[in-house]
């Protein structure tokens, strides 16, 4: 019985994510529009684009392997994977421990690293522009978020999500230095993550600034709409994780009854509607900086990242 | 053995430096080859003197043949060459004669130094002509190594051998002496015929760097 | 166990002579292959039983070697793990071979020496004194620069040869000293004799520096690693695969051998040293792999960063140690063995790809390939698993040893002394940022070799290798594949080495539950590679079923539309240099002092504008290029001795004469 | 006849063989039956040299067979033997490009034999000054044989060895003197009080200054024979100007005889506690020799030369060893020792043959040789491992000793020792990489090379490397002993 209600629960997570993630998208752009004084897209907007391009047939290049055709779903899967770890409205999922806070992370280089082979695999100019530039945002953002790991589980005494989230919750916490630092590099390695402003710009083509996009210009069809998923996906992913860390509140410990889960539920959504428009503030009121300035953005939050560890690392009263 | 022996034999050994100084003193090769005919016929007068006093007489024969070949054929021989090969006569010093006598003062004192360590209860004589020796050995090879000329190497290598004879005859009843001082002398004499052969090599240190590089086989 | 070992390394010794008097022979390749695959594949089962029976360990003395001493041999848990890895890369090198060796030019070159050094590696292994050990070190070395010179016409692999020999008897004299010290002036060369001494604090500091410039010489710690990315790619790709997966793992052992074995309790700044160069080799290396566009000399810096990684482990495990943490220090240990298993493994996957990569094209430079997915699918397949295991992603092995060693890392902070305290969490650092770029090195290095289109007409010539090399490249992915979602059994077969040499091992994995791992708590960390595969699987293909069920899965082929710039020319593709361009921008600008000119021609010029590069080897230039140069000098210098004249050679013995007279004068 | 009978006579049999193979050799013409003759004649004096170890004949006043010269009289012989092998093949192909005369070649077989019987000599006379004789000896025949191409850079080096050897005759002699000098009043006069069985015996009394002058002068003086550093002039033009046969004797035999002479006189002063302690000098200029000679290698264009510098640096490094002393240090000097001369030996074959190949002794103008001559090639490469220490090779054993034992004792010297014998091996390597691999380059004639010599030796040297007999160890130890 329990069992099976685990189960159920860890499946319930799965399509949470899953069928959030495009709505949450689309709520971030009408957040934004709204700020720039427009109408923007209706906000179911992303699930049409989706089905749109699941219906469309595949124009495949002539030099694309096969590499490329099962690339998107390995992203898409490995994503997918991640972001259903990640506690959102209750902790102790059921299979939680099958892979901690760095397994998490690791999953995340998984699929760009296999994003970034796609953008080599047809031989365009504008796939390497992609990849590269990627993989050297990535360089320093991976080694930012696994000190940020390092600092919160210090904190918590493990690198476990749930019992990091439930310690979090508790009032052993208090208010600490490197807690803040964490949670600001967190957001700066998000932001680049997810290549939203000012770092990529989501929104744009034919624009030799961009990134993510360039690595995918070649897709189209059903492979260009697991990627948009997954995309989509992973900002939820990290809005969530962001929420269950630094705003436990409201999530649901291991054992609950279902109907309070529904509380649990609703909590998160309210997370994420905030963190939707604090993203979208955020994105209207800066400009997008040169590529080689990201360096010292995320260089940055390495920096923020490292010494948050260091002053665990020193006294455990920080 | 008594004083006036001592005394003679002292006498002589200290002679032979004196000469190895005279030889030190000159700077041209005649005067040079007469001097170390004194310094040869020095030896010979105190290898007789030593066979006398020790009543070895296979001493003698060092003593003739010091006298013979060292005193009169070598310096005959040497004086041919000289002409024959048109050598000219002055000895090409490395350093002043100054210097070089100040430097065998040194060596004197040293070799003094060295010797005078040796305990008394080895018998005076031995420890007086060691030192003498000694200091005619170490006189030669300074000669050797301050002039350029081959001629005058040579004399210095001979005067060197001299100091040799001159410890081992004072060696009382060693052995093998003659054998040796014969052995040295064919040494010498080979040594003769090799500036002769080597006519074309007038100096043992050419500065002719071409030459060098050539005859060492290296750089070509 | 030890004897049928030794058996199998006899075998491979008689071998040696042998295929000096076959070599001219055409069967003679598939013979000597043949016979070391067989013969180490006995001597492998024999350790791995002698290992996962946690047998005690079993002596035996050899009447050759130092007379009085004689030649002791041994084999306990480390020695037997050593030699399972060892053993199966010899297993599948040969393997390889068989295939590979064919298209060798000059056999007669290589196949005496193959054999030999196989059999040095294992002797290093089983030796249990210092003048076996060495020996066997040495003879290692030396039957590998015979074959890397073995392609000598190359000026470049002549020099490769040059500086590995020198580095490596470099190492050696090292060691000798090193072992000089621990036994002592009597000569107590057998490694018991050296346990039983309990060498003082100050012996164990010096004999632990000593080692680690000397094993840190074979195994490339920073800045000792000069010779290797130029000797390993210069060898045949199954020898290069040896060197650079196997040879640098025997020359970890013998830092371990010495360190945690003989040279007695560590002290804790021991850790801070090898932490120190640890972490610097880590990042150096995939650094300058970076820069690399030839494949193999990339491969063999990547050999450079994991041995940093290996390091780092063994740093932290001498940390706890010496802190009397010997739980932490277990799993810390641990970690680096398994990493020193796994990095075998993938190392030589990689290397037996560039092999056939070379075999087929003819090319070691990745800018004149491309491409070749299309034409050795099956090899791009094999080497595309490498690439992520190496990388470190999950669900493969390279993640594992990384997560563990990352778990050791986060028991740190228990550790009293502050150097550690500082240096343990940059270490982190700099570990976490060489997974990172090595993940980019790898899309770089399989992006431009195998995806995209062909750059030359080699690489469009290419066809699949063949079928023995591709078993070889299969065992080890598969094995890649197993470790990775396996972890628990191999760390438990981990248990007697670690519990033999820090006194404590990890739990018992097996049994946790769906396979799983848990270093230290459920509650702690776990991390379970079955589970994560598996739902990999499971969503991905549910992905692709649903879509292509309910949605579309109609195709169309057409040219690459590239934002609307159809340009048919390969050469407009990303090249491994352009691509490495934004990461030389952020890093190489300190590490290489790397400096960047474009030349523009004006407009209406037709000159094409060119890019040039710049990078600086500061490490070469720091160190041994002033050592070249000073040597060459008193070289110079000293040869005017030569030119003397015979009178001024007189005068030399003249002044030695009077200089010993004086010193007597003086005595007295 | 007794067992003491038949030693004797293999002892004298050891001088006469060989005086009377001068004769008959310096008459005969032909050039085939001489060279046979000269082998036939080597190896008697192998067989009764070897025959000495079963008795050894009581020591005399003037004959002393020890297990210490028993050990050099063996090995002496040995390598003439196989040199005498060698040299007929390279003295053969000498002649037929007219390098040499029959008269010359002659004179070269007879000077031979004569070089054979100083050593042995040198090495069974019991009295100082016989000994002193036979160096000399020994001596003036190698600059007689160096001379022997009559090129101008063979007079030149000859000359050169003769002058400073002589410098060398006389300051050892002067040595001897002086030894005798503080034996007498302690042994009495005449003939016994220089008698080394006699004077090892009584040492202990003798004037420790004048022992401390006298070994300066011997160790000057002989040490100029060993080519020790910066004596060592006359070594490397030696080397290279003479025929290759020489250069083999040379290295392999008349420095390790030189140095058996220093031994003889060192174990005099061990046993005196009063006089100075002739250790740190040997091991200061074995050092010398050893750093110095390291970088003189890279510098090198002519192979023979090279090779000769080596062998100034080894004797270095056994000169440092046994200056060490102590059993472990002694025993690695004299294994050193023993594997030097088979090992450089052995490279002076091939090197002859390779000369002979390429028409040249420039190592520039070789290259490539494990691609024109293999086995020349392979045998080349071998041999440098064993000189540069590399295992499976002797050599490697004994460094390990060497080094292992000092670093323990004395770590500085232990240090430079390292550093000198590390410099020497990239010397070494470089020059073999240019010569052995490569592009070939220069004349790729084929030559009729007898290879036994040279692989006798190296398979020695690889079997000591690995496995050594008990007998020959427990001889080296009791020899170590005897060294103190």
């Amino acid at each position: 019985m329990v069992l099976i209600s685990n189960f159920a629960i860890q499946g319930a997570q799965m399509l949470l994510v899953l069928l959030l993630a495009p709505l949450f998208t689309g709520y971030v752009r009408k957040v934004k529009a709204r700020l720039l004084r427009r109408q923007g897209p209706p906000l179911f907007q992303p699930y049409r684009d989706l089905a749109r391009l699941a219906r469309k047939e595949v124009v495949l290049a002539d030099s694309a392997s096969w590499l490329f055709r099962i690339i998107p779903y390995l992203v898409f899967a490995a994503i997918w994977v991640a972001a259903s770890l990640v506690p959102t409205f209750r902790t102790g999922l059921m299979f939680s421990w099958s892979a901690d806070f760095i397994a998490i992370i690791a999953l995340l280089g998984s699929g760009r690293f296999f994003l970034a082979l796609a953008g080599m695999d047809v031989g365009t100019s504008f796939g390497g522009i992609g990849s590269s530039r990627e993989v050297m945002i990535a360089s320093l953002a991976e080694p930012a978020m696994i000190m940020i790991v390092f600092s919160l589980a210090l904190i918590a005494g493990s690198t476990q999500l749930s019992t990091m989230a439930a310690f979090m919750a508790s009032s052993a916490v208090g208010l600490r230095v490197s807690l803040g630092l964490a949670l600001f590099a967190l957001m700066m390695v998000a932001i680049a993550e997810n290549g939203r402003i000012p770092i990529d710009n989501p929104a744009t083509h034919l624009e030799l600034t961009m990134v993510h996009e360039a690595m995918v210009l070649e897709y189209s069809g059903r492979h260009l709409a697991l990627i948009e998923l997954s995309g989509s996906l992973k900002l939820i992913l990290y809005v969530s994780l962001i929420a269950c860390l630094f705003a436990p509140w409201g999530i649901e410990s291991a054992g609950a009854a279902v109907p309070t889960l529904a509380i649990g539920v609703a909590a998160y959504i309210g997370k994420l509607a905030v963190g939707g428009f604090l993203l979208g503030v955020f994105e209207t009121s800066i400009a997008k900086m040169r590529v080689f300035r990201v360096a010292e953005f995320l260089g940055a939050a390495l920096m923020l990242g490292l010494l948050a560890t260091l002053l665990r690392f020193v006294s455990a009263s920080f | 053995m008594s004083g006036i022996n001592f005394d003679i034999a002292h006498f002589l050994a200290g002679t032979l430096v004196l000469v190895s100084f005279l030889e030190l003193y000159q700077d041209r090769l005649y005067a040079l080859l007469n001097v170390y005919a004194a310094h040869a016929l020095v030896l010979a007068a105190s290898v007789a003197w030593q066979a006398f006093v020790q009543d070895a007489p296979h001493l003698y024969v060092t003593a003739v043949i010091a006298l013979v070949f060292k005193a009169i054929i070598i310096p005959v021989t040497l004086h041919r060459v000289i002409v024959r090969l048109g050598i000219h006569r002055e000895i090409e010093k490395v350093v002043g004669v100054g210097t070089a006598m100040l430097a065998g003062m040194g060596l004197v004192a040293l070799s003094m130094v060295v010797m005078l360590r040796v305990t008394q209860n080895a018998d005076p004589l031995a420890r007086e002509d060691l030192a003498f020796a000694l200091s005619v050995v170490l006189l030669g090879l300074l000669m050797m190594v301050t002039r350029r000329n081959a001629v005058s190497q040579v004399v210095g290598f001979m005067s060197l051998e001299n100091g040799l004879v001159l410890a081992a005859t004072g060696a009382k009843g060693m052995p093998l002496v003659v054998e040796i001082s014969v052995a040295f002398s064919i040494l010498i004499a080979f040594i003769v015929i090799g500036i002769f052969l080597f006519r074309i090599r007038e100096r043992f240190d050419t500065i002719d760097v071409q030459a060098l590089d050539r005859f060492r086989g290296e750089r070509r | 166990m030890l004897t049928i070992v030794l058996l199998c390394a006899a075998v491979l010794l008689v071998l040696a002579p042998l295929a000096v008097a076959l070599a001219h022979r055409a069967a003679a390749t598939q013979f000597v292959y043949g016979v070391s695959m067989i013969a180490t594949a006995i001597s492998l089962i024999a350790a791995l039983t002698h290992l996962v029976a946690a047998a005690s360990p079993e002596n035996i003395v050899l009447p050759i070697g130092v007379p009085w001493l004689g030649s002791h041999l041994r084999l306990d848990a480390l020695s037997a793990f050593f030699i399972v890895v060892i053993d199966l890369g010899a297993m599948t090198a040969s393997l390889f071979a068989l295939g590979y060796g064919r298209h060798e030019t000059a056999p007669e070159r290589v196949l005496p020496f193959y054999p030999a050094f196989l059999a040095a590696m294992t002797l290093v292994l089983v030796a249990d004194d210092a003048f076996t050990f060495l020996l066997s070190w040495e003879f290692m070395s030396l039957t590998s620069w015979a074959m890397v010179m073995s392609h000598h016409r190359v000026p470049e692999n002549v020099r490769a040869g040059y500086v590995y020999l020198v580095m490596a008897s470099f190492g050696t004299l090292a060691l000798l000293l090193a072992f000089g010290l621990l036994a002592g002036p009597d000569g107590l060369y057998t490694f018991a004799q050296m346990r039983a001494a309990h060498p003082s604090a100050v012996l164990g500091a010096l004999a632990l520096v000593l080692a680690l410039i000397g094993a840190g010489s074979k195994a490339g710690l920073v800045p000792l690693h000069v010779w290797l990315p130029l000797a390993h790619p210069a060898a045949p790709s199954h020898v290069s695969a040896l060197m650079s997966g196997v040879m640098t793992k025997v020359a970890v052992y013998g830092f371990v051998r010495i360190v945690f074995d003989l040279a007695g309790g560590p002290a804790w700044w021991w850790s801070i040293v090898v932490l120190a160069l640890a972490g610097a080799t880590t990042v150096m290396g995939v650094l300058y792999a970076l820069m690399q566009h030839d494949l193999k000399r990339l491969l063999a810096y990547h050999t450079v960063e994991n041995i940093g990684i290996i390091f780092i482990g063994l740093g932290l495990a001498l940390a706890f140690k010496a802190h009397g943490m010997l739980f932490a220090a277990a799993l810390a240990f641990t970690a680096a063995l398994l990493h020193v298993f796994n990095h075998s493994l993938f190392k030589s996957l990689l290397f037996f790809g560039a092999g056939a990569v070379l075999t087929a094209t003819g090319e070691r430079d990745m800018e004149h390939l491309g491409g070749l997915i299309h034409r050795m699918p099956r090899t791009a397949f094999l080497v595309l698993i490498g690439c992520v295991a190496i990388s470190a992603l999950p669900p493969l092995n390279g993640f594992v040893s990384e997560w563990l060693t990352f778990q050791a890392i986060l028991l740190s902070p228990q550790l009293p002394s502050w150097g550690l305290k500082l240096l343990v969490p940059s270490v982190g650092a700099l570990l976490a940022l060489a997974a990172a770029l090595a993940a980019a090195c790898f899309v770089k290095a399989y992006g431009v070799t195998f995806l995209g289109r062909p750059r030359t007409r080699a690489a469009e010539a290419a066809t699949e290798t063949d079928s023995y090399s591709l078993a070889a490249m299969f065992v080890l992915a598969a094995l890649c594949l197993l470790v990775g979602i396996l972890p628990g059994a191999f760390i438990d077969a981990l248990a007697p080495v670690s519990s033999a040499l820090i006194g404590e091992h990890m739990p018992t994995q097996i049994g946790a539950q769906w396979l799983s791992i848990v270093p230290i708590a459920a509650s702690r960390s776990s991390y379970d590679g079955l589970l994560v595969f598996v739902f990999m699987t499971l969503s991905g293909t549910l992905a692709a079923w649903a879509i292509h069920r309910l949605a579309s899965d109609r195709l169309r082929r057409a040219p690459a539309w590239d934002c609307g710039y159809p340009d048919a020319s390969p050469a407009t593709q990303y090249s491994a240099t352009s691509f490495a361009q934004p990461i030389r921008r952020v890093f190489g600008t300190i590490v290489f002092r790397a400096r960047e000119q474009v030349e523009m021609p004006p407009p209406g010029d037709t000159r094409p504008a060119r890019l040039k590069v710049e990078l600086h080897d500061l490490i070469w230039e720091a160190i041994y290029a002033p050592i070249a140069a000073g040597t060459s000098f008193a070289a110079d210098r000293l040869n005017r001795f030569q030119f003397l004249t015979i009178r001024q050679f007189l005068t030399l013995v003249f002044c030695t004469l009077i200089v010993l007279l004086l010193v007597l004068a003086i005595w007295s | 006849m007794t067992l003491d009978g038949m030693a004797m006579n293999a002892l004298l049999g050891v001088l006469v063989i060989p005086a009377v193979a001068a004769v008959l050799l310096a008459a005969l013409p032909n050039y085939r039956a001489t060279a046979r003759l000269n082998v036939v004649a080597t190896t008697l004096t192998l067989v009764c040299a070897l025959s000495l170890f079963f008795a050894k004949p009581a020591p005399g006043s003037y004959f002393l067979v020890d297990d210490l010269n028993n050990t050099f009289i063996v090995l002496t012989t040995f390598v003439g033997w196989t040199t005498s092998i060698f040299s007929a093949s390279y003295i053969g192909h000498e002649l037929e490009i007219g390098r040499l005369t029959p008269r010359s070649v002659r004179f070269y077989h007879a000077m031979y034999q004569v070089l054979m019987f100083a050593m042995n000599l040198a090495l069974i006379a019991n009295n100082i000054g016989l000994m002193w004789v036979a160096i000399e000896l020994a001596t003036l025949t190698t600059v007689m044989m160096v001379g022997i191409y009559r090129t101008h850079e063979a007079l030149e080096a000859a000359w050169k060895y003769f002058i400073l050897g002589s410098v060398g005759i006389a300051l050892a002699l002067f040595g001897t003197i002086l030894v005798y000098m503080a034996a007498r009043p302690v042994v009495g006069e005449g003939l016994n009080a220089m008698v080394w069985s006699v004077l090892v015996t009584r040492a202990s009394a003798f004037d420790p200054a004048l022992l401390d002058v006298a070994f300066v002068f011997l160790l000057l003086g002989y040490g100029t024979k060993v080519g020790l550093a910066p004596l060592h002039a006359w070594l490397p033009d030696a080397h290279a100007e003479g025929p290759t046969p020489i250069s083999a004797v040379l290295s392999g035999l008349l420095l390790n005889v030189a140095l058996y002479a220093l031994l003889r006189f060192k174990m005099l002063l061990a046993v005196n506690t009063a006089a100075l302690a002739p250790g740190p000098l040997m091991v200061a200029l074995g050092l010398l020799s050893l750093v110095f000679a390291a970088f003189m290698l890279y510098r090198r264009r002519d192979i023979k030369r090279l090779f000769a510098y080596s062998s100034i640096e080894h004797m270095g490094i056994i000169t440092f060893a046994f200056g060490m002393g102590g059993p472990l240090a002694n025993f690695a000097g004299l294994l050193h020792m023993t594997m030097h001369s088979l090992t450089k030996s052995a490279i002076f074959f091939a090197v002859g043959h390779v000369a002979q190949v390429k028409g040249t002794q420039r190592i520039s103008d070789m290259s490539g040789l494990t691609e024109t001559n293999p086995v020349l090639g392979w045998g080349l490469i071998l041999g440098v491992a064993a000189i540069a220490g590399l295992p499976p090779l002797g050599i490697f054993m004994s460094e390990f000793l060497v080094v292992s034992s000092t670093f323990a004792r004395a770590p500085l010297l232990a240090l430079v020792l390292v550093f000198g014998i590390l410099v020497a091996f990239g010397a070494l390597l470089l020059r073999l990489n240019s010569i052995a691999f490569g592009e070939p380059r220069g004349a790729v004639g084929k030559t009729q090379a007898s290879y036994v010599p040279m692989f006798a030796h190296l398979a020695l040297v690889l079997a000591a490397g690995i496995y050594m007999p008990p007998a020959l160890v427990a001889w080296f130890q009791n020899v170590a002993g005897l060294l103190g």
